[in-house]
């Protein structure tokens, strides 16, 4: 399979979105796929049959349709744990996005409530991030920190925007309770490389979170080889639906930390007075979960797998090192992170001098149809540490085409003369 | 349906008559155990010489699902070699958590492979396991 | 419209998972939508044309797809803040599920980083719900009694299946910062009477939360006319996805609540070192929210809106009426709830002598394709206080019949003939 | 499209062609607002007489709209009476706000009509009312 070209038109015709005409008679160039991914019919079709032929509860149902669904739910669970390799299917947690997985990771830390040494955190402890994180990876470390007083520091980037580990013996300390960084910017594109800091982190006992969300979707990712702890993602960048997110967790992790959210099928025995909780993925999941968004998110793996992540990965790396070619052609044009296809993704922001990227967008859409995002891509910080307010952002996928980067690259040349 | 009628018949017949039910004597280890969730329960007494389980003896009360469980249990354990009854009590709860997508083998597990169909209904998994549980635990003690 | 006479075969046509055919050539007897309900193609459609023709990111996009999905995301807030008389479309918060908002209302409490007087807990303070609710509603508030030391009370429930409220004045007592009460209960169909409970907590200067999420797919509920300060539902039950819910709350205490999950979209301004946050609803919709799943909700509003829900709620009277009246009839069964049509919706849990719930279950479905639920429906507690570990539930819906009733009355008489 | 052409034309006629900018003398009061998320940013004076807004002057930097706004809000803003132009700011701001679903008024708004079109997008939304909202604070510390 993987042997096979890369047959991006056969791929496009699975996405009946991408040959929607826009009003005005545009047509429609996606080139927004790192903010959310389009679907294919495959996905929609999932869902479609699951809601009209088998839709019920899952879990607590012992009716055919409840047996229908919950096998759904559950293989889809089995979907995504093979996907990326974990080696348990119930290391795989639903959540309803990255962000709340990430926001579930930070909430097991400093629980009055929780004994396992690892979780405990205070004043005197330390947390670290970095300064490329989504703001999703950031916030929730801000209040959690905010909540016990432990200290927030980070990694800083470099010019080239990459990771700056030079200061990572002192960064990651003994005080070290929780390292959580992106496996691959939002905004630069840049991969990161875990080793280093994993490495570090066991030294000192810290534990690893990775924000997978913009890694998961182009690249083969298997978590133990990642050697992190936890690892977030979310359904709606890698061709399922919006309403589902997961966290990885290694097993005997996921039992030491507190319940998070309380409510229906997170417990085992529930009195007034209090109740013991059921084992993970359930004691995680509280309320009934997102039935119909799993059965698509299984579908979109099947999917992908289908065609294979190593082969959508080969096709971005090819698209991202024609974009890069072809951007490097546009005067005034100044990329943000690394300028060359190695160790970075399918994501190309960029500023245009003297034009506002607000500008750039609106011309793109407004005159060819070209969907591209504008503004700090929910990671602000990084975008003062390059001195800018805001950057255009082209970010491919499986489904993107040279022809696109050209029209785009056409296309900056009118914002040009629109606004020369 | 949870499972083929034949196998419905099979279990509503151990329900209805259920084998070696009662608390005999002698044991070497009794145990009891509750299923939270659906407050089933089950009183069950093993005797074992040397390698084998001499008896079972079981009293309880709960579903059709958890009370022909334990008279499959008597039936399949009592009077078979140790390791043999515990190798079934291992496959029997590898095909209930196995979410139907264990395919029972029925050499091993006899007239409890009636119970495949519970597989897919997490809720009823530990209906089908609990007297199986129960031995486990009681063999783990009178030999421990 | 409310003046026309209710079609019930007319609805049961927009829900194609009524006509289809269980294994074995069983037709469908769906009796089981307090768990979760069905779906009417209206809904499925709309999931499905968004997803097709108009999907993207909303709020950040500014691409035509980002400005039609925003477009769609927000118009559904419209829908749900109108289905429910919210005073303003900015009190109606996306959550993944009843439970989810549930839990961001207790988690609001005793946050050390908080000001506000109303919502400061610890020890000495106390939380007051009752042991009809759902485990959504207990243990949420269980957890923030074991973070805060606060100390968690309850109203008990009267043989009728009421709830009692001869202790509210010591009960709710000076102490008390929340009281959280199931509007309609899910087991014993029970209606409570808000009023007299909110108004005794605005004396001692409680708030009110209510768990609305049995209560809003089935009558018209006023947001307003509760008096109540928090109200939680979920779009599941009411004919829309899974994957989505709903807090409404008063918007002085949205604005004086602290943030809950932290990220992307919840933010105003982000630095490494602190956050502002947006102004709600946006400050509680960290990360990509349920966009699909908001189109499907909208729909499903109108959709009950065009039935109209005082038609939904009078058609389900005359149900439990007639249901009522042909259970009374089975020997050997015991009801669990209010016996008459009064004050109680369409729940109707009951054990039959001699027969285990899961038996009961079990031959209705096999034999019949009859679904209802047994065992204890997340809601042991108010289990335990009947004596009993578990039941069986019939709930019906806008698309149930009295001839699914009387199937059900010939399925546990055949029930009886197999156990007796 | 964020508008029709037409109007598009407009925006980036006026911020090819900003009216009125630049700061100038005499004011009454001076202001200076930023847009945090876009980094857009205005400063703007003042200078009422009685009832009439004798001039509104201004310097920025930040995207067409944000800019086109400044311009046009110079235009309807400077010369005339106060009342007059802060109805217009609340007519703009609800436009804006109203997520495409407010029905301009042209009488009111004059060329502001021409930004319908941004109230489809929250994110720009602020882009089009930072000067407008720099002016009725302004306005409102002058008079305060
Ligand atoms: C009364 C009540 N509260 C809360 C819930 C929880 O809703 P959800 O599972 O959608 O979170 C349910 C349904 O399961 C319910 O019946
Ligand atoms: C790197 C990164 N982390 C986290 C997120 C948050 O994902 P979600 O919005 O699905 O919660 C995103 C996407 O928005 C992202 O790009």
């Amino acid at each position: 399979m993987t042997d096979q070209p890369f047959d991006v038109e056969r791929i496009r015709k699975d996405f009946p979105i991408l040959s929607r005409e826009l009003p005005g008679g545009r047509s429609l160039t996606y080139l927004d796929s790192g903010n959310s991914s389009q679907k294919p019919r495959q996905v929609v079709e999932a869902m479609r049959e699951h809601l009209e032929a088998h839709y019920a509860n899952v879990g607590r149902a012992l009716h055919t349709l409840g047996s229908e669904a919950t096998e759904a739910y559950e293989d889809a669970r089995d979907k995504v744990a093979a996907f990326v390799s974990a080696p348990s299917r119930d290391e795989i947690v639903f959540t309803k996005n990255a962000s709340e997985a990430l926001n579930l990771v930070a909430y097991s830390f400093g629980n009055p409530v929780n004994t396992d040494e690892r979780f405990r955190l205070g004043p005197g402890d330390r947390i670290v991030i970095s300064e490329m994180e989504h703001h999703s990876n950031i916030v929730p470390w801000q209040l959690l920190a905010q909540r016990t007083g432990a200290e927030l520091r980070w990694f800083g980037v470099t010019d080239e925007g990459r990771l700056d580990i030079s200061g990572l013996e002192e960064l990651i300390d003994e005080r070290t309770k929780i390292v959580s960084i992106a496996l691959q910017s939002n905004v630069l594109g840049t991969i990161n490389s875990t080793s280093p800091i994993v490495g570090r982190a066991r030294e000192v006992g810290a534990l690893v979170a990775l924000d997978a969300s913009q890694a998961v979707p182009h690249m083969p990712v298997d978590v133990t080889e990642t050697g992190a702890d936890f690892i977030a993602f979310t359904g709606h960048k890698m061709c399922g639906p919006t309403g589902i997110g997961v966290l990885w967790a290694r097993a005997e992790l996921l039992e030491a930390m507190p319940p998070f959210l309380g409510g229906g099928e997170m417990i085992e025995l529930v009195t007034m007075e209090s109740s013991t909780y059921a084992p993970a993925p359930a004691k995680f999941e509280a309320g009934t979960p997102p039935i119909v968004e799993a059965v698509g998110l299984g579908a979109a793996c099947d999917y992908l797998s289908s065609i294979g992540m190593a082969a959508i990965k080969r096709h971005e790396r090819e698209l991202t090192a024609y974009a890069l070619d072809a951007l490097a052609e546009v005067p005034g044009l100044r990329l943000i992170g690394p300028r060359i296809p190695i160790a970075r993704g399918a994501t190309l922001s960029f500023t245009l001098k003297g034009i506002h990227p607000h500008d750039v967008g609106q011309i793109l859409d407004d005159e060819f149809g070209i969907a591209v995002r504008v503004g700090h891509h929910c990671a602000r910080p990084l975008h003062l540490r390059f001195g800018i307010p805001a950057t255009t952002r082209a970010s491919l996928y499986l489904y993107n085409t040279t022809d696109e980067i050209d029209a785009l690259v056409r296309g900056l040349h009118h914002v040009q003369k629109v606004f020369g | 349906m949870i499972a083929e009628s034949m196998y419905q018949e099979l279990i509503l017949e151990h329900y209805k008559n259920p084998q070696g039910k009662g608390l005999r004597e002698p044991y070497d280890v009794e145990v009891h155990h509750v299923n939270p969730t659906c407050g089933d329960e089950v009183t069950l007494r093993v005797r074992l010489a040397g390698d084998k389980v001499e008896d079972v003896s079981y009293e309880g009360q709960g579903c059709s699902i958890s009370q022909a469980a334990a008279s499959v249990l008597h039936e399949l354990a009592a009077g078979s070699d140790v390791r043999e009854s515990l190798d079934r009590v291992d496959a029997f709860t590898e095909l209930m958590q196995g979410r139907g997508k264990v395919e029972p083998d029925e050499d091993v597990l006899g007239d409890a492979v009636a119970f495949a169909g519970v597989a897919k209904f997490p809720a009823r998994v530990k209906c089908a396991l609990l007297s199986w549980m129960a031995f486990k635990d009681a063999v783990a003690r009178s030999q421990g």
